[in-house]
């Protein structure tokens, strides 16, 4: 299992329970990372759309995750 | 100059600072709380922002916007924070030579900011509060 | 507020009678004196108008414009007499609940005041003057 | 021959060497007054175009000038 350190925004804050989260995946891609997720909060399941941030960029279902890397949770954004 | 802030946006100077005595056009678009939401009184906003990321994907809209339009300046301030109606959310001012080009280059950056920028708004109702769109169906959690 | 003044245009005033509780966008467009045209330094410019016929005219295109878009607010500010690059000619603002009506409502107001509001610009450059769009073809008076 | 008083703003104020003239007309038309301005002022034909405005709006070539209107000369605007 690879341990990941994942910050929540807007909505995911409140389905996580905080703004940083300790999750384990069974894999180092972000859809391992997401499958994760959607297990352990299943109310993310239910989101618009989901999208996970790597080093402040929108990262690919298949990119990988490095140790270090900034892993985020982006609910639909609703600025302006 | 990009700039996420929880102090009241100063829309005068965002729009000094797209200026350019090159230009002769100046296109602003200034985002404001409503007071009214799906026909509910609107008491505040809660904007929270990723802000790094954030001012990345507004830094990246502008260069697409740049190698789209002769833009001669440019400026985008957005706040965060708790904000009530009538108060500015969003700026966004663009200057070109020409009026057209500053029409269209100012409503691309705030479309896009719109869809991609990670900042996220919260209504809160007397009676409740919803993070906007962030449900397929628009429900208010009571 | 239609406004044909002799004195510097308050764009942040222009805004503020614009706005409205119960709108979410507004839209400004600032036109602004260039340092150069044709190729050539614009020294200083000369604005004239025929006020009374150009207040009508603008209130036709405020008519007009409300008429086609949810209008929440405006304001609309001619700035006359003797300009110099970077001040501001003219100054629109529209407020509307959504973002799209605002930057529409307020292009059609400017492209039309430009067409038929009875204001002319001279231009000044170093070596002569040019009522502009005056003739059909572009030809500076030496 | 009928009489009227012209403003004249612009280029035109530079044509006629004034910001108001009186000129002489042969019929009480938009049309008829053009006819005589452009015969006593030949550079008016040079514009790209002339409006005549009657009391503050923009009049058709057939429209009938009364005693009292407000006429002015409109050559190409060029506001904003």
């Amino acid at each position: 299992m690879h341990t990941f350190r994942v910050k929540a925004f807007g909505i995911t804050k409140d389905i996580l329970g905080g703004k940083e989260m300790v999750i384990e995946a069974p894999g180092v891609t972000v859809a391992d990372l997401r499958s994760a997720l959607n297990e352990k909060y299943p109310k993310l399941t239910g989101l618009r759309s989901l999208f996970i941030a790597v080093n402040n960029s929108y990262a690919a279902e298949t990119a990988e995750i490095r140790e270090g890397d900034e892993i985020a949770l982006i609910p639909p954004v609703s600025g302006g | 100059m990009i700039k996420i802030t929880e102090k009241p946006i100063d829309v005068q100077k965002v729009i000094d600072t797209a200026s350019s005595l090159n230009a002769g056009a100046v296109n602003v678009f200034v985002g404001t709380v409503r007071n009214n939401a799906h026909g509910k009184n609107v008491v505040w906003l809660e904007y929270e922002a990723y802000e790094t990321m954030a001012v990345g994907e507004i830094r990246k809209i502008i260069d697409d916007a740049s190698h789209r339009w002769p833009l001669l300046g440019w400026a985008v301030s957005h706040r965060i924070g708790t904000l009530k109606p009538g108060e500015v959310a969003v700026a966004v001012a663009v200057s070109t030579p020409h009026r057209k080009d500053s029409f269209e280059a100012c409503q691309y950056i705030i479309d896009t900011l719109k869809v991609k920028v990670p900042i996220w708004k919260k209504e809160v109702f007397e009676d409740g509060e919803e993070w906007i769109s962030a449900h397929p169906a628009v429900a208010v959690n009571s």
